[in-house]
């Protein structure tokens, strides 16, 4: 679909070769997966949907920002989109730094960042037949003159 | 008269059982607040959601106090739950 | 070679499949790899070697205190031995868990251990054609009886 | 007399061009630190790095308090550098 979502399993190993670097002596990566118990209900997939153009903006906006508050060399961030497996991956970052800790802290605050700003909504299916949208975060700008 | 499209997205599709909107305002061009103020009345099972949507044109996110014309669509963006 | 130690490329693919679960919502993977510049040096390779016996052991060691101690479901630890070219891997952590805040803590912190008891020691070849065996951590446990 | 076998790890092999020693000693057991104290007269240029070398048996790591019989091998754990 972009280079940002995708509605085919999340190649891992693409986002490696592109990210590459001789500069870069630490790695981390954050993968989310569908989980088969949320708030004690039985899960059997999630829908993944987005506002395709804002997300796929947000996202790289995301990746640079982590490059650049972090100082690391690689940053990238990929979501899937479409309705997911138990087990299947619905996102995934790529640090690559020079050392460890900035890797750390770059990947977990990317991951945070997107579950935040990105425009994807997830949609719950339960093995008990009914699903459910999940509460989310408001995107914080442009909404505080709400009526 | 004019006609203003209006995308949902996330639990507004499930609100409204539709993918989009459309809204008759007396004026070629109007705030966004206005709109959203014309929505809940027609949609009254919008109105908490609403509260904490944010609104975009194409990729940029809008103030409310922002305008739009008949000829733009507005996305509406209820919370996010992407990620994990 | 074991389970743990590999004298061949780090397999991440075989890492996934066998941490598979879905009980886990989190995935963090840390990997560590030869970096072209070290203390203001040029790196041309590294050379892994370890004691085979107590590094597969203490491995094993790190994995379950990990899981233990931040209850995290998934641990896996392996690392490279031998002769290793600019930006291949020479360790990988993979954690899966409920949910992210104790997946990174996890993965951190068994990197972090790895370093300091694990007895695998590096030499680095330099481009200038010298080599060094870099300064380590002494293993802690059984040394405070030193002469 | 008896001999002792100490195998040698990390940067042990370049302070000593080999793998592995053998240290006489006289008695059929000895505790560990009498056996560095030997190893550290015949090889002065091991002296600082043993002051922070862990020793081990098989997989277990010791004491210098432990004993060590001829038909076990010492290993020489220098600190250790894996990981990134």
């Amino acid at each position: 679909m972009s280079d940002y979502l995708f509605d085919t399993d999340l190649d891992l190993h693409a986002l490696l070769a592109e990210t590459e670097d001789e500069s870069c002596g630490a790695l981390v990566i954050f993968g989310g997966a569908v989980r088969v118990n949320n708030e004690g209900r039985t899960v059997d997939s999630i829908d993944y949907s987005a506002h395709n153009a804002l997300a796929e903006k947000t996202l790289r906006e995301v990746e640079q920002e982590t490059r650049d508050k972090f100082q690391v060399a690689q940053c990238r961030l990929v979501h899937r989109i479409g309705k997911l497996a138990l087990g299947e991956l619905s996102v995934l970052v790529v640090v690559r730094a020079g050392h460890r800790p900035e890797a750390f802290e770059a990947a977990r605050w990317a991951i945070d960042t997107v579950k935040k700003r990105v425009p994807i909504w997830k949609e719950e299916f339960y093995q008990s037949g009914d699903s459910e949208y999940l509460e989310g975060t408001p995107l914080e700008s442009k909404i505080s003159d709400r009526p | 008269m004019a006609d203003y499209q209006i995308e949902c997205y996330g639990v507004f599709k499930r609100l409204t059982q539709v993918d989009s909107l459309k809204i008759t305002m007396g004026a070629e061009e109007v705030q966004i607040k206005e709109l959203l103020d014309e929505l809940q009345k027609q949609y009254p099972e919008m109105t908490d959601t609403l509260k904490v949507t944010a609104c975009a044109i194409g990729d940029e996110l809008l103030s409310r106090e922002s305008t739009i014309t008949p000829d733009k669509t507005l996305a509406l963006i209820p919370p996010v739950s992407g990620g994990q």
